[in-house]
């Protein structure tokens, strides 16, 4: 069961992001967008990352993808669902897509990756909290000097006058 | 399910495609939604990675400043594209093209 | 070192960060017209700054538990990060093309990259590699972008972003496979663990190492990573530009020389003689050829330009290609060379932007043209970019010489599989010779002589320009200090 | 005086200051300080040729100074019998080329100022013994070069100011490639002094790519050297630098900088790399053959008076390249090689400095009627002799003296370095002593065409030379004329300088397995 | 009995009193009064004293043997040494007599015949550098100051041949004289250059005895000593080096008597004869082949030549190939006797000639006639009634040159002859020698006797001319004189009276060398065969010579034969002769223009091809580069990649052409390239 649950998920992620590069339309596309994200949800579920799942469904789910669509949305007529999303160079792009796959593939197949065997935690959020608050201390008050940044940034560029 | 080279392979997956879609796209923000694609590949193999190495949780952490950086970069990478297309009305990168010599 | 006491080291970054608030907030009480005066907040700030880093000390310690070093290695880069954004500063108030805006955030998010830069050439963890990259990428985006109205600086942005997201997220796939082979984030522990994998594990490492290049080879321009600098580079503010081709850069090559040393080095210290790449990565000979089409690609199309910025731009990708020379010997006088050459390139091309700005404001244009006779009508800027091109040339007796022979020296000292090299360099040299000196020709041999003189109408801009001129010229026959300088920062937190 | 070397070396400098804040309407103010300077400078290497010991072969004078310790750069400056020539040439032309520029009317405190720059960068190279020190200085004459071609020089001299620029710059980075590979092999040092003994030691049996080392520098420092000398087939950007240079600037050009290619060599290839003499002399040989006839021929059939002169120049300093390589007659010290050494090194010596003052002389000439005629087509005049018999006078004495005529210094020393290379190199010698036959040639070819036949009435009123113009002629006239008659005061001077040279080459090359 | 030291000084005197005339002259000449003339012809007189009270002391010291050498060391590297030096014997006292004799007399000549003339001052600076140069060459002990001053020889003709620059066939001929004497001195030179490099000195003495030593023998030896002949080829005029000579005529006549008829072309005569030493007898054999056709065949040009000056050229060609001849037959002395009797007779027939030019030249002007060449001697004719003085010299002096008895000519020529006919005997191989002797002193005597009938008797051809025609005045006629009556016998062979033989006190003082090539005959065996021919020879001669001048007679005197006729009768013949058998032309066809016009493509390929295209190649290559590379960074695979793959793939290339493609997507796209390249490179 799990591992249907697993290969669907699986199937979903690829899938729907197939669709995010191959759709015509840029609206499907945001919305294929929002399962491969939540696809990706289920595989960190299925990798113990509880928290991390949650973060994914709020901040790329809630936030991304919304700001995503809101930037489509901004730069067409609301009405207008219809908006083209072509493509260029598609087939030298499946060449590299396909030598990318390959090469990654083969390069995960042949490294032999450390494997411990470990039993799932009971949470992570409590560790993730703990290594943000001491061992990564400075990266977590990094993040917030760039989020200001990115908020100064972001709001100056939109703002209408000057 | 419990191999690592599942998701890895899945990882491989989705950044090849994202890949794919930044080099492919002609809309700015499909081009984006390309770079979260590969975004969410690296996510995945640090998760994986951190789980196959022993619940590994660094990379936890390291998946959790990815996601918080790419929401900035997104937000920024959109009010520029909305900047552009105030400006030429259009968000197709390959037209955005008036700089050459 | 524990977090609280790291902050005892850290107090170039503390007065960084207060600038920063004060900058914002500074911005906030201004008015739109006011607004340029955040710009002595953020400067007073940077002398704090630069005050803090040179009383620094010669502290060799990991801070904030591994995060990030303080060495004088990082102090080195510092001084040159401040010093760049403080002439920045200092040139903008006389852009013309800022002169429509609000410029108080433009002064803030410099501060920010500023300190983005910071984290960059002192960061010993790939998460804060990654976070660095970042925010000096965001950064750089914005400002790139800065004149909203300017459809070029547009233009430039959205490239630079869509680029640069891109670019990063291709290293942080690589950096996600180096975690997976490593289980660790940081350099030291790293390289313990990458020493210790057998050669299965070569082709990812080999991968993972393309990848983390990629983005590395984003920030500094290297080739095939450089697509997106002349477009960039044209389209942004010139000031950024500016900043661009000197800031991020220098803190890409510090970046690059600490990773690849303490991440795929063979555990030997930078300080010895030479060190090696671990399990046989093929890493000298990627990097020579790197270099190699680095400057040749820079050098090629920078003749064919038309603009002067954006022939800068692309002169700026060959003068990534002479650093990266000395990268592939992983010897000590390698790095010394590439250093050397940083604090020469900081002042020579940053000089030959700022002439660019003036002329632009003076005479509105920013193609060769534009430089038409200008030697005559303007002598002083004449010969300041006379200087600065002849340096950017790399001809004695100024410092851009010094700069390229110490990045001869250390290929040429590297052995005589390096020779090809400094061929290939020193023929660059002479390509490069001609679109350089074309800005002189049109200074001087073209159009007619004017007998009225005009001198520069800012005092600041003559200021700026004569103290990027004078290191300029003293450097090219008294280098001493220079040398004895970058000899005391050659000191590089190695692992506890 | 203690520091006599760096006096005159840095004394133009001074000068540049000064020009600095004349203010640039003041341009005949401009010009004496130019001339000033210049002149003490040239009283400066008279008084060093007073206080000059000739009886030493080693360097003099020399001044030590740290200058970069940490990459053991030195300032060091010392004369002996090889640069003092030089030297004194360069004085004497620099002060001679004040006065042939006085009636420059452009910019006159630009002009002036890289003049003075020109004239420190080129005094540099021949007092530097720091290779260091000797490369900055080799550097830093280009710059004055391009300008003074670019910005004062004839129609094409942007072109001719790139193209000059463009070869020399060439050559000059083979040349740091060469020096930078010297003191990593040859105990990090860029003291000459110390790397002519160590050199020939620490290179020997090195093999770079299965190649000598000893032949790869040799090579880099040739061409760079080369290209300045012009040897064949470096040689385009002369003719187009000359024509287009302002007569001072040709003067100059002709006069002293060509020289600093020979220099190079005989002060740098002959010294350090005595085995790579030995190797390449017969090259030498051959491209100076090259030069001797292939410079006669083009300028055989030339039509502008200048560029005549010009590849006069090259035929010219392809005797020096014979003379060098006389040298290694001498594989021993002692007996009937070491004459053949001598006068073959001791031609091509004084064939520097004879080249110096006659091609000076003729450039200078050239200059004069272009002052007056607006044109240097040889075929555009005739009969000039009879309207101005004083100017004549002057150029047929040039002309002379550059086809080599007994009487005039130019004939001793071509026949110094034919006797000299003449048993090491018969063939050669015998082909290139058609040269003799193609200079007088083309020289009495174009004194025909210009001064010879009815008098063209279109010059009729063409003023005769002037004091000026006489006053830069005529030193040079004397010069040429009096080491012509008596060459012992120049050959003594160099005599004791050119055994050790010479014995440098034969004892520490040659035998060695290198190859 | 004159001291060592005062001949010394004395030789210096003669040597650089010119020189002095010359500086004084060249530079304030034109201010001194008379143009400064008197300071020529002061210093030359006062050389001329000098020569001779050394020529005096020589006669009272009565050695053959007599020798004196001084040397200054010129140029001393340590091993490598050039002493300068002057070497005093018989032949240079007789030699330097010569020079200042005849160069006194130019001097005097000049000063009426250049009258007026705008460079008068120049003039005779001139003639002083030549008559200093000369010395030098008559004094030098060592070939180095000998090619030295032989070299400047040469300027101070291409100076004086260039005096009337104005012409261009003067300036033509000036040039052609220099560079023709410079491929002579190239082999000169080369000969110098292989004797210093086997025997490292320069020195004749110490060259002798190298050779003798055996420092140097066999082939290069013979090599050597051609090489040196080359010299004596170009300044002798001997063939295949004439050409200049004839032409040289363009230069004022003075100066044709002084230099290139007595002295300075005599040059080459004495270089043979101070080196004789050194030529081995197959380099002899050369010289003397080549001095015996010229000999033959100028004396065939000179028939039909009908410049007054040019006949007296071409037989100054062939009388110094009879020189040249007897050097080569090894009777040195017989050539120098020559060359001195030769001096004295055919100055005096140029002084003569000028003195018709000078003559022609007033009458010409007097009636304005500009167009008349007042050296055609067909333009002349009867002048014996109106110049007496001239025409009863240059018959003497034709009578001399014709070998006719009771003149010095007989003497020498005889001789020479004689050294010939005794050579033959014992090399009958080279009869030919022979042949040339004699046949060149039949026609000798033809076409000088042709001259003084075509120009003196008969009637005049230009009476308008004629009336104008009248004696040249004194300063011009003493000269004449003077040397007209050392054309006797005489003065050669004093203190004997016997016309018939030379015995006299130049046979006493000239004594010939020993060659120091071992195992060459000696000088008394040569002497002893000479003496033996001297009989048959002098019959010979004086037969081929009546010979000549009875043709002569016939042809020009009585007009028996018709020239006209005759010169169509040989059709041929006549015309190989009357154009220098083309020698000229044929130099010029196939030398000179082949060679211009190879100096024209080589500065072609050199500037047109090589510089334009294969430096300038450099720097296009370079843009070419750069603009490939500017494309493929910026614009991409320009397209053609991309879109053709792409329309290949997908087969239609509609909309791809629509939007062109995205740049930026390019540029990542080769980054990514630049990755799997990078891989693929680094994983191999």
């Amino acid at each position: 069961m799990a591992n249907f649950v697993f290969w669907l998920i699986v199937g979903l992620t690829i899938g729907s992001a197939i669709l995010v590069v191959q759709s015509k339309k840029l609206v499907y596309s945001a919305y294929a967008l929002l399962f491969t994200l939540l696809g990706v949800t289920g595989l960190y579920v299925f990798l113990w990352a509880d928290f991390l799942a949650v973060v994914q469904v709020v901040v790329y789910v809630g936030g991304i993808l919304i700001l995503i669509i809101f930037g489509i949305m901004l730069t067409n007529k609301i009405t207008s669902v219809n908006i083209s999303n072509t493509s260029v160079q598609k087939s030298i792009g499946s060449i590299v897509l396909l030598v990318f796959i390959a090469g990654l593939g083969f390069m995960v197949y042949k490294t032999p990756w450390v494997s411990v065997a470990n039993s799932e935690p009971a949470q992570t959020t409590e560790t993730i909290g703990r290594l943000l608050m001491i061992d990564y201390l400075l990266p977590f008050e990094v993040a917030s000097l760039l989020l200001l940044g990115a908020l100064i940034a972001a709001t100056t560029l939109s703002r209408k006058d000057d | 399910m419990d191999s690592l080279n599942n998701y890895l392979f899945v990882s491989v997956i989705l950044f090849s495609l994202g890949l794919f879609g930044v080099i492919t796209r002609r809309n700015g923000v499909a081009v984006l939604m390309g770079v979260e694609l590969i975004l969410n590949a690296a996510n995945l193999n640090f998760l994986a990675f951190a789980r196959f190495g022993g619940m590994n949780m660094a990379g936890h952490v390291y998946a959790l400043f990815v996601i918080v950086l790419a929401a900035a970069e997104a937000a920024v990478a959109l009010a520029i594209i909305i900047n552009i297309f105030n400006n030429y009305k259009t968000i197709n990168i390959d037209e955005v093209s008036e700089l050459k010599q | 070192m524990s977090n609280f006491n790291s902050l005892a080291y850290y107090w170039p970054e503390l007065i960084l960060t207060v600038t920063i608030l004060v900058a914002v907030i500074a911005d906030l009480c201004y008015r739109r017209e006011q607004s340029i005066n955040v710009a002595w907040w953020v400067l007073g700030g940077l002398a704090l700054t630069l005050f803090a880093v040179r009383m620094g000390g010669s502290s060799v310690s990991p801070l904030f538990m591994g995060m990030v070093a303080s060495d004088p290695f990082s102090d080195f880069f510092k001084v040159l990060i401040l010093l760049s954004t403080a002439l920045v500063i200092l040139m903008s108030f006389n852009s013309n093309e800022l002169k429509d805006y609000r410029v108080g955030e433009y002064f803030s998010i410099l501060s920010i990259l500023s300190f983005g830069l910071f984290l960059m050439v002192s960061a010993i963890d790939i998460l804060m590699v990654y976070l660095a990259i970042e925010i000096v990428s965001i950064m750089s985006f914005f400002l790139a972008g800065y004149l909203k109205k300017n459809p070029h600086s547009n233009e430039a942005s959205l490239k630079y972003v869509i680029y640069g997201a891109f670019s990063s997220g291709i290293m942080l796939y690589g950096l996600s496979i180096l975690f997976g082979l490593t289980g660790t984030t940081k350099f030291f522990e790293m390289q313990n663990a990458i020493s210790s994998l057998g050669s299965d594990s070569n082709l990812a490492l080999i991968l993972s190492v393309v990848f983390i290049l990629v983005g590395f080879g984003y920030k500094i321009s290297a080739v095939p990573f450089h697509f997106w600098t002349p477009d960039v580079y044209e389209g942004s503010p010139t000031t950024i530009t500016a900043y661009l081709s000197v800031a991020p850069k220098a803190a890409g090559f510090a970046l690059l020389i600490r990773f690849f040393n303490q991440v795929f080095g063979d555990g030997t210290a930078m300080t010895s003689e030479s060190w090696m790449a671990v399990n046989n990565l093929p890493w000298p000979e990627l990097m020579a050829v790197l270099a190699a089409a680095t400057m040749t690609v820079g050098n090629l199309v920078a003749i064919q330009q038309n603009s002067v910025k954006r022939m800068l731009a692309y002169s700026s990708i060959a003068h990534a290609g002479y650093m990266m020379m000395a990268l592939p010997l992983m010897s000590q006088s390698g790095v010394y060379g590439i250093m050397i050459y940083l604090v020469v390139y900081l002042f020579m091309n940053l000089g030959a932007f700022f002439v660019l700005i003036y002329v632009q404001s003076e005479v509105g244009g920013e193609t060769f043209n534009d430089f038409d006779s200008l030697g005559w009508k303007m002598p002083f800027i004449g010969i300041l970019m006379t200087l600065f091109m002849v340096s950017l040339t790399g001809l004695p007796p100024t410092a851009g010489f010094i700069g390229k022979f110490y990045i001869f020296a250390s290929v040429i000292e590297a052995g005589s599989q390096y020779y090809w090299l400094a061929f290939v360099g020193a023929l660059n040299s002479v390509v490069s010779l001609y679109y350089y000196i074309r800005v002189v020709k049109h200074m001087y041999l073209i159009g007619e002589r004017s007998e009225s003189i005009g001198l520069p109408s800012s005092n600041l801009v003559t200021l700026v320009l004569i103290v990027l001129a004078i290191p300029t010229f003293i450097f090219g026959w008294y280098f001493g200090p220079l040398t004895d300088w970058v000899n005391q920062s050659f000191v590089i937190y190695q692992g506890m | 005086m203690n520091y006599l070397l760096s006096w005159i070396i840095w004394l133009p400098i001074l000068g540049m200051v000064t020009i600095a804040f004349i203010p640039r309407d003041k341009s005949e103010l401009i010009k004496q300080v130019a001339a000033i300077v210049s002149g003490i400078q040239l009283l400066l290497t008279i008084y060093l040729w007073r206080i000059f010991d000739q009886s030493v072969g080693t360097f003099q004078f020399m001044e030590r100074a740290e200058w970069i310790p940490s990459f053991n750069i030195t300032y060091i400056l010392g004369v002996d019998g090889l640069s003092f020539p030089m030297v004194f040439l360069m004085a004497l032309i620099g002060f001679i080329g004040v006065f042939v520029s006085w009636n420059i009317d452009k910019a006159v405190k630009g002009y002036f100022s890289l003049f003075l720059l020109l004239n420190t960068g080129v005094m540099g190279v021949f007092l530097a013994l720091d290779f260091f020190l000797f490369y900055i200085f080799w550097e830093v004459m280009l710059l004055p070069m391009y300008f003074l071609i670019g910005i004062w020089g004839g129609p094409q001299r942007e072109y001719a100011a790139i193209k000059f620029f463009l070869y020399t710059l060439a050559g000059s980075v083979l040349m740091l490639i060469a020096i930078l590979a010297l003191y990593f092999t040859c105990g990090k040092t860029f003291d000459m002094l110390v790397l002519m003994e160590t050199a020939p030691v620490a290179l020997n049996g090195m093999l770079w790519w299965g190649m000598s080392a000893i032949k790869v520098i040799w090579v880099l420092l040739f061409i760079g050297f080369a290209i300045k000398v012009p040897v064949f087939p470096f040689h385009t950007w002369l003719p187009l630098a000359h024509v287009e240079a302002p007569t001072a600037i040709s003067v100059i050009l002709a006069g002293v900088l060509l020289k600093l290619g020979i220099y190079g060599m005989l002060r740098i290839n002959y010294t350090m790399l005595p085995d790579g003499v030995f190797w390449f002399a017969g090259a030498l040989a051959v491209l100076g053959l090259i030069n001797v006839i292939w410079g006669a021929m083009c300028a055989l059939a030339q039509k502008d008076l200048k560029k005549l002169v010009a590849y006069s120049s090259v035929n010219h300093m392809g005797y020096t390249l014979i003379g060098m390589a006389a040298v290694i007659a001498a594989s021993t010290m002692n007996g009937d090689n070491l004459i053949s050494a001598q006068a073959g090194m001791g031609g091509a010596v004084f064939q520097m400095f004879n080249h110096g003052t006659i091609s000076a002389m003729l450039f200078i000439l050239v200059g004069v009627i272009y002052d007056r005629a607006h044109h240097r087509d040889i075929d555009g005049f005739g009969g000039l002799a009879a309207q101005m018999p004083i100017y004549t006078a002057f150029v047929a004495v040039a002309f002379f003296a550059g086809l080599g005529l007994p009487g005039f210094s130019g004939f001793i020393s071509e026949a110094m370095i034919f006797i000299g290379a003449f048993p090491v190199f018969k063939t050669i010698v015998i082909i290139s002593t058609l040269g003799i036959l193609l200079n007088a040639a083309y020289f009495l070819w174009a004194f025909q065409r210009i001064f010879f036949g009815p008098a063209n009435e279109k010059y009729n009123d063409l003023p005769e030379i002037n004091t000026r113009e006489l006053f830069t002629v005529v030193p040079l006239a004397v010069i040429t004329l009096i080491l012509g008659i008596y060459p012992r005061p120049f050959l003594d001077m160099i005599s004791a300088t050119l055994n050790v040279l010479i014995d440098s080459v034969v004892s520490l090359g040659g035998f060695t397995s290198a190859f | 009995m004159i001291a060592s030291n005062t001949i010394t000084l004395f030789c210096l005197l003669i040597l650089f009193l010119p020189l002095v005339a010359f500086v004084i002259n060249i530079f304030i000449g034109k201010r001194l009064p008379r143009e400064g003339d008197w300071v020529s012809v002061g210093a030359i007189l006062i050389t001329l004293l000098l020569s001779l009270i050394l020529l005096i002391s020589m006669f009272i010291n009565g050695d053959p043997n007599f020798s004196h050498e001084t040397v200054l060391p010129w140029i001393d590297l340590g091993a490598f040494k050039i002493d300068l030096g002057i070497w005093v014997d018989n032949i240079t006292v007789v030699m330097l007599v010569v020079v200042a004799l005849i160069s006194s007399m130019t001097h005097l000549f000049s000063i009426e015949y250049m009258k007026g003339d705008i460079r008068y001052n120049r003039y005779y600076a001139y003639l002083g550098l030549f008559t200093f140069s000369m010395n030098g060459i008559v004094l030098a002990n060592n070939l180095m100051s000998l090619y030295i001053f032989w070299e400047l020889v040469g300027v101070s003709s291409y100076l004086l041949i260039g005096h009337w620059f104005e012409k261009h066939s003067a300036a033509d001929a000036s040039k052609k004289a220099f560079l023709t004497n410079r491929v002579g001195d190239i082999g000169f030179f080369i000969g110098i250059m292989l004797m210093f490099t086997a025997i490292n000195s320069f020195n004749f003495q110490d060259l002798f005895d190298g050779v003798n030593q055996g420092l140097m023998a066999g082939n290069l030896l013979t090599l050597a000593g051609i090489a040196l002949f080359m010299g004596a080829v170009g300044k002798s005029s001997q063939f295949p080096l004439h050409i200049w000579l004839p032409d040289a005529m363009e230069g004022p006549t003075p100066v044709s008597a002084l230099m290139h008829a007595a002295t300075m072309v005599a040059a080459g005569v004495y270089l043979t004869v101070r080196l004789f030493p050194l030529f081995s007898p197959e380099a002899l054999t050369v010289i003397a082949y080549v001095g015996g056709f010229t000999a033959l065949f100028a004396a065939t040009i000179a028939i039909t030549q009908n410049d007054i000056k040019k006949v007296l050229a071409y037989s100054t060609v062939s009388q110094l190939g009879y020189m040249i001849l007897a050097v080569g037959v090894g009777n040195y002395v017989a050539a120098f006797f020559h060359l001195l009797t030769h001096a004295m007779f055919k100055a005096c027939l140029f002084y003569g000639s000028g003195s018709v030019i000078h003559a022609m030249h007033h009458s010409l002007h007097d009636i304005n006639d500009h167009d008349t060449d007042p050296q055609d001697m067909r333009n002349m004719g009867g002048f014996n009634s109106k110049m007496p003085i001239t025409y009863w010299t240059m018959a003497i002096a034709t009578l001399a040159i014709s070998g006719v008895p009771l003149f010095s000519g007989f003497l020498s020529k005889d001789a020479i002859l004689a050294g010939t006919l005794s050579f033959v005997e014992h090399h009958p191989e080279h009869l030919l020698l022979a042949i040339f002797g004699f046949g060149a002193a039949a026609i000798t005597g033809f076409y000088m006797f042709r001259l003084i009938f075509m120009t003196f008797h008969g009637k005049p051809k230009m009476p308008a001319v004629f009336k104008g025609i009248h004696e040249s005045p004194k300063l011009m006629t003493y000269p004449l004189i003077l040397l007209a009556g050392l054309s006797f016998f005489l003065f050669y062979t004093l203190p004997y009276f016997n016309p018939f033989s030379d015995h006299g006190w130049f046979t006493d003082l000239i004594k010939a060398k020993d060659s120091a090539v071992p195992g060459s005959l000696t000088a008394a065996e040569i002497y002893e065969g000479v003496h033996h021919a001297h009989y048959p020879a002098m019959a010979l001669s004086l037969i081929v010579a009546s010979l000549g001048i009875g043709l002569s007679y016939l042809f020009y005197f009585k007009q028996k034969f018709s020239a006209k006729s005759w010169s169509k009768r040989m059709g041929f013949l006549y015309k190989l002769s009357l154009n220098k058998y083309f020698f000229d032309e044929n130099y010029n066809r196939f030398l000179y223009q082949p060679f211009l016009k190879l100096s024209r493509a080589v500065a072609y390929l050199d500037w047109d091809l090589y510089d334009k295209y294969f430096i300038n190649g450099f720097g296009r290559v370079t843009r070419i580069f750069s603009k490939l590379t500017g494309r493929m960074d910026y614009d991409g695979l320009d397209q053609i990649l991309v879109d053709g793959i792409g329309r290949s793939m997908q087969g239609l290339g509609k909309r791809l052409k629509q939007t062109q493609t995205g740049r930026l997507q390019n540029y990542m796209l080769f980054a990514l390239i630049g990755v799997i390249v990078i891989l693929v490179f680094q994983t191999i």
